[in-house]
């Protein structure tokens, strides 16, 4: 009996070195004695999870997924996953799996009413299709959208855009990654010209300090955080200042941790600008070769609905994106306010830790990598933030070369690809394009193969903006595919809810498992996830990441991309174009979208004999064509010459991802530098050449206060955020039992004393209520996260526990992102106020 | 000095008519305290009190006073006068709170003196004349901010091993005794090493249970540790 | 103590010419298989040993032999030897042999 | 032996089927029903302490923790999980020492200690609760699809 286990392990052990190796074992040598039963087919593929994009070998057996290890052949993990990566495995089998389509019925028919019912997939897409065509005809394509997600596939939210843009001709697109990091994109092209970092992960190995701002990387990004550590443990000098508005486990392995009052960091980052300019430390040549100055406009303020006091009070809130060209001596002059001591008023931080901070950031001795995720990004200054950073690594030049790097940590594993590289923003078409700019609708009209004047040019609506629109009854026919917005969108309870509910609305959702978002939608579509689809994702660092299609879904559930398609094909151009442009280019009539956006010449040029033998994937299948290669070289036109350069698509099945610009079958690292990016030109040393004048802006705006603070009655700061071992809404991670047992519910971080004050214990029920809403939760005076006093955290990824009926719709101005970080509460005992009516 | 009776006038202008033979600051204080009525009486013989009375006089004040030294020595050993310094409040304490020792589900709290000053009197008074050194440090402010506690973390920990080293753990088994533990209770891992090294005296509590109520210092070093 | 067995696999990565060599070199040693990978010379090794440390020291030894490049843990799993602990959370191995 | 192999069966099939069932209630986690009924936040469970090392579900996975955590330092001064899992305290705690991939640093170099990228044990190893999973998960064990004699309903995932 003993025996046979062994041998199975050493089975296991031998295929598992061969797969590394990239060696094929002779027969007999793989099958010790047991035969093929105990082979499994190895293949590679990014997790699913987090923007790290960390590298799986993914175990398949009998059709199933049985095993995932960390790719030791992946360069951003080298081996390497974090405890959600190690249980990708179990993902996909949660025995409440969807596996048909459901539609809110009575009688036998649909009805917004009725309860959820099994239903074919054709009835589910009349049924939409019937609706969509209603809505376009009688309000035209604003009232149609699509919420969709920095989670998608690449071929997917590319799909989607096509669809919508091109299709519906309605920008009323936007991905959950609003939410996620739509200040990082804004402010990358308000500074750069051009989205995405300069630098890469390579930099965690060259750098001498690390700076993170608003980002529990040992948390949230755990991958890269042993690259940090490993770096930081490994060579003495290294140093590690964490800037948060609470202690947590990255600060635990911090040199420095560096608390603040919520939105000061704004105060911290030009008190560091200030001292870099007056201790000397401006890099003269740096900025007088390759920096603009400008000032942005203030007081602009905070992205809450128009008629709210604070929109209506501010001055510029209707042209926040606005800024002024200006000159060295007016910036400084700006950040001169933000003294030593204003700095330490406004933010609490001891003088030490900042003369500390900006020392490291002033000594031209010192590489230093700044690192920042959502404490940043969700924030309601959250552009001008990352602008601040950035005004930090230009006025001293430490940019663009190994170790010294701002670098904007991304949440989704393809919020850079599908999000910001296909341009599934209301504002952007591919390849860092605009929607706004006649110019580039006519390229994009151009490759897409469309009539001119096709695709409409009026930005659509926001993430947030849609559930408002939803709501009011302005946008009525709604797809949401791969998030769970009910959860995770803020102030859900007044703003979201609602919206979804309106019986004037139709409200799709496409989910693999049920959730909230799903309980309340009128049609529920099941939906393949991760290795059940072939697909690709771009990570942080500009890395293009492909995998196979390992099994297949359950049931009759089918990816988003096989449900875009299908559902392109019940609408004609005669249905939904305007007379007008069917007149001017009669080649298209009596055509599906299908035809005109996917059967185009291009997409489906590729024939199924170009898919890998063994690696067939359903959509390829089932339309006839390899669907995602024919998407991705055309999308991938928009890129080639203009500094997004993909490679071939075949390339990518080989290799573990590569970054963009692929010039020349190689990929970029570090990008605007001379001899380490193919497009700076000879001589010149460093090109910013996504501006026209090939330099970078560096960008003044002062402190601003948060939209909502503490008060007498709402006296605590909440912040919301993740933990480890979920990820985002929990509707994948709460299915492992693993995880759902290292973390089964969310609490409230709450200090010790801010407890006892109000009679709290840990473990206590209490209520959490904001002026939007309330939840019952548990207070937690342990564990990891250890708040100040004054600050209360609840993460949000319990969908019993929905911490976002509490938290405020207020974005940032400039990029529409909520701040999920900054709003007032109060806690009482849960018993109190039940007592009283 | 308001009850001077010392005649000298009191004017500051008189630097040159300082009298040669006016008597030190010092030695007037004496004079004046010789002179108190209170001091002359309790220095004479006892002439009209019964032996009695000054018995029960002696024995009432003696109470009064080793009460009021017990009351001083009692506050000074309650958690609320240790953490009225804010080197003490603002890194132990605040560390402590997220403990198992100050909050448990029997709700048995121990506070800074239960495992730092020791119970028994001549001990106790030992500690307290050592701890004068921390009134010391606060004046003069050797751990005023955070960092400067974090450097010297170390050396603070190292005193207080060492000390609960060579009592063996005096503070911890005045709650948590060897002979009433139950080890039945205890989860198997805690159980087996308490009957290889506790029970058997090989290690004492301190040996094991570093930082259970504060954070670490560097531990570089430390047998144990890596 | 060792009532543990321990499998592990590794890659040993060696000059293509030097690979055979390397190969008859591995299977003298105790416990150690080679499955295959001398063509490309990246050999492909299994290892049952009764402790982890011994681990290390094997591959330090290989580590030394003459062409090697390089040798890589890929894998490590250990189970207990004891029957009564091997079926601890319900396991079940039933007899794989035919 | 037939019967007893047909009522295996019919189990595997009844439970199967109140998994589904309970599947189905699981408002936890797919909120509240009504989304505007207030939900109470149930007690926080308890840390799983008996020691019982867990089964993985497949060789990589790393393996849970099956002891309580709270208070243990994890920080740039001091890790408390190597002061037991280290190879050389491994004697004296009777805990099982970190794997030997635990040595090798990124470009894959044996170290004589445990590497630094290793230090941050709980991005990996997680404690448990006793909290009950709100719905089973139908993974299969590889070792379940190659037994030739699969346990009933081991593998149905309809």
């Amino acid at each position: 009996m003993e025996l046979s286990r062994r041998d199975m392990m050493k089975a296991q052990a031998a295929a598992a070195a061969a797969a590394a190796a990239n060696v094929t074992l002779p027969a007999q040598a793989q099958n010790i004695q047991l035969g093929e039963e105990l082979r499994l087919k190895w293949d590679k593929a990014p997790c699913r999870f987090c923007g790290t994009g960390c590298g799986v070998m993914v175990g398949v057996k009998d059709g199933r997924v049985v095993a995932t290890h960390g790719d030791m052949r992946a360069e951003v993990n080298r081996g390497l996953n974090c405890v959600k990566g190690y249980f990708l495995s179990k993902i996909m089998y949660g025995a409440d799996r969807l596996t048909r389509p459901l539609m809110r019925m009575r009688n036998g028919r649909f009805d917004k009413e009725g309860e959820l019912q099994p239903v074919s997939w054709d009835q589910a897409f009349d049924t939409m299709a019937a609706y969509w065509k209603r809505v376009l005809k009688e309000k035209g394509p604003e009232a149609v959208g699509m919420f969709g997600s920095g989670q998608w596939t690449l071929w997917e939210g590319y799909a989607a855009s096509k669809l919508m843009r091109a299709g519906f001709r309605s920008n009323n697109l936007d991905p959950n990654a609003r939410h996620c990091m739509a200040s990082a994109a804004v402010a990358f092209i308000r500074t750069f010209g051009m989205d995405e970092p300069m630098g890469c992960y390579d930099d965690f190995e060259h750098a001498d300090a690390f700076v993170l701002w608003g980002s529990n990387m040992a948390e949230m990004h755990p991958i890269l955080w042993t690259r940090v550590t490993d770096r930081r443990l490994s060579a003495e000098h290294v140093r590690i200042h964490t800037l948060s508005t609470y202690e947590h486990r990255t600060t635990d392995l911090s040199d420095a941790a560096v608390i603040f009052k919520p939105g000061s960091d704004l105060a911290i980052l030009n008190y560091i600008a200030n001292h870099i300019i007056r201790s000397g430390a401006v890099n003269r040549e740096f900025v007088e070769k390759h920096v603009n100055f400008r000032l942005a406009n203030t007081d602009i303020g905070y992205g809450l609905r128009p008629e709210h006091v604070l929109e209506q009070r501010a001055q510029h809130a209707n042209d926040a994106q606005v800024s002024q060209p200006a000159d060295f001596d007016a910036y400084a002059r700006l950040v001169s306010e933000y003294t030593l001591d204003r700095a330490y008023e406004l933010s609490g931080v001891p003088k030490p830790q900042l003369e500390a901070l900006a020392k490291l950031y002033a000594d031209p001795n010192t590489k230093v990598m700044s690192l920042w995720t959502m404490g940043f990004n969700q924030h309601v200054r959250g552009v001008w933030a990352n602008h601040m950073v950035y005004n930090l690594h230009l006025l001293t030049g430490k940019i663009s070369e190994p170790g010294n790097s701002p670098f904007s940590l991304t949440g989704q594993p393809s919020a850079c690809g599908t999000a910001r590289e296909v341009g599934t923003f209301s504002h952007r078409l591919p390849a860092d394009m605009l929607v706004a700019n006649p110019e580039h609708r006519k390229h994009a009209e151009h490759l897409w193969k469309l009539p001119d004047g096709l695709l409409p040019g009026k930005i659509g609506f926001h993430a947030v903006e849609q559930d408002r629109m939803l709501k009011d009854g302005k946008l009525n026919a709604y797809w949401i595919m791969c998030n769970n917005n009910l959860q995770t969108a803020p102030n859900t309870g007044n703003e979201t809810y609602p919206g979804y509910r309106n019986p004037q609305n139709l409200i799709v959702c496409s989910d693999p498992y049920p959730t909230v978002t799903t309980m309340a939608a009128d049609i529920v579509l099941p939906t393949a996830m991760w290795v059940e689809k072939e697909g690709a994702y771009g990570n942080a660092e500009r890395r293009t990441h492909f995998w196979h299609q390992l099994v297949d879904a359950p049931g009759e559930a089918r990816s988003d991309l096989w449900q875009l398609m299908e559902f392109s094909k019940r609408f004609t151009t005669d249905e939904v174009w305007p007379a007008e442009i069917l007149a001017r280019a009669p080649e298209y009539r009596g055509k599906t979208l299908h035809d005109v956006l996917f059967r185009n010449g291009q997409v489906d040029r590729f024939p199924l004999a170009e898919m890998a033998p063994g690696y067939e994937n359903r959509e390829s299948k089932e339309m006839g064509f390899y669907v995602q290669k024919g998407l991705f070289e055309e999308y991938a036109a928009f890129g080639r010459g203009h500094g997004h350069d993909l490679a071939p698509f075949d390339t990518y099945h080989e290799v573990r991802g590569l970054r963009w610009p692929v010039v020349d079958g190689k990929e970029t690292r570090w990008r605007y530098r001379e001899g380490l990016d193919p497009y700076v030109e000879k001589g010149t040393g460093i090109q910013f050449y996504g501006n026209p004048d090939k330099r970078a802006n560096i960008m003044g705006a002062p402190y601003e206060p948060p939209a909502e603070a503490p008060d007498a009655e709402y006296d605590l700061w909440l912040v919301t955020g993740r933990v480890l071992e979920h990820w985002h809404s929990g509707s994948m991670t709460l299915r492992v039992p693993e995880l759902y047992k290292a973390f089964p519910g969310a609490v409230l971080f709450m200090h010790p004393e801010d407890a006892q004050k109000r009679g709290l214990r840990r473990g206590q029920e209490v209520r959490i209520a904001s002026r939007r809403g309330e939840i019952r939760s548990r207070v937690e005076t342990r564990g990891r996260n250890k708040v100040p006093r004054g600050v209360v955290f609840v993460p949000f990824f319990d969908a019993s526990q929905l911490i976002n009926k509490v938290t405020l719709d207020a974005t940032d101005p400039i990029s529409k992102q909520s701040d999920f970080k900054k709003c007032a509460v109060k806690v009482v005992a849960a018993t109190t106020q039940a007592a009283a009516p | 000095m308001s009850g001077a009776e010392d005649a000298s006038p009191p004017t500051g202008s008189g630097k040159a008519e300082v009298p040669p033979r006016k008597p030190g600051p010092i030695r007037r204080l004496w004079n004046w305290f010789w002179r108190l009525k209170l001091v002359r009486v309790a220095t004479s013989p006892a002439t009209g009190f019964s032996l009695a009375f000054l018995t029960l006089g002696g024995f009432v004040a003696g109470v009064i006073f080793w009460g009021g030294f017990n009351t001083v020595l009692e506050a000074t050993n309650q958690p609320e006068f240790c953490i009225s310094c804010h080197e003490m409040r603002s890194n132990v304490f605040e560390e402590l709170q997220g403990t198992i020792h100050f909050t448990n589900r029997s709700g048995v709290r121990a506070g800074c003196p239960d495992c730092h000053v020791p119970h028994e009197w001549t001990r106790k008074i030992a500690r307290k004349m050592q701890a004068s050194q921390e009134v010391w440090g606060h004046i003069f402010g050797t751990i005023s901010t955070r960092d400067a506690f974090l450097d010297l973390r170390r050396h603070l920990a190292e005193r207080e091993w060492a000390r609960m080293q060579a009592n063996d753990s005096l503070e911890c088994r005045n709650c948590h005794s060897a002979v009433s533990m139950d080890i039945s209770k205890q989860n198997p891992r805690a159980a087996a090493a308490h009957e290889r090294f506790l029970f058997t005296g090989e290690r004492t509590c301190i040996d094991c249970h570093k930082g259970i109520a504060h954070r670490l210092p560097d531990m570089t070093g430390v047998p144990g540790w890596q | 103590m060792p009532d543990e067995f321990h499998i592990s696999s590794l890659v040993v990565h060696c000059r293509r010419e030097s690979a055979a060599d390397v190969a008859t070199a591995l299977r003298a040693m105790d416990g150690m298989e080679v499955h295959g990978g001398v063509p490309e010379g990246k050999l492909v090794v299994t290892l049952e040993t009764t402790t982890e440390s011994e681990i290390v020291e094997r591959l330090n030894q290989v580590q030394l032999l003459a062409g090697v490049l390089a040798a890589t843990l890929v894998y490590h799993q250990f189970e207990p030897t004891s029957r009564r602990e091997a079926s601890t959370g319900g396991c079940r191995h039933g007899t794989l042999a035919p | 032996m037939r019967s007893r192999l047909l009522f295996g069966v019919m189990a595997g099939v009844v439970c199967l089927a109140t998994g589904t069932l309970l599947a189905q209630d699981a408002p936890r986690l797919r909120g509240p029903e009504p989304f505007t009924r207030e939900q109470p936040a149930p007690p926080l469970p308890r840390p799983i302490t008996n020691d019982v090392r867990i089964r993985r579900n497949y060789p990589d996975q790393p393996p849970v923790i099956p002891h309580s955590i709270e208070g243990y330092a994890l920080d740039l001064n001091a890790n408390k999980c190597m002061s037991c899992h280290a190879r050389r305290f491994t004697e004296q705690s009777q805990a099982p020492m970190i794997s030997v991939t635990h040595y090798q640093d990124r470009e894959g170099n044996t170290l004589g200690g445990l590497a630094p990228r290793r230090y941050a044990c709980l991005a990996c190893h997680v404690s448990q609760t006793e909290a009950r999973p709100l719905v089973e998960n139908r993974f299969t064990d590889m070792d379940a699809l190659t037994e030739p004699e699969r346990q009933p309903g081991g593998r149905s995932n309809r």
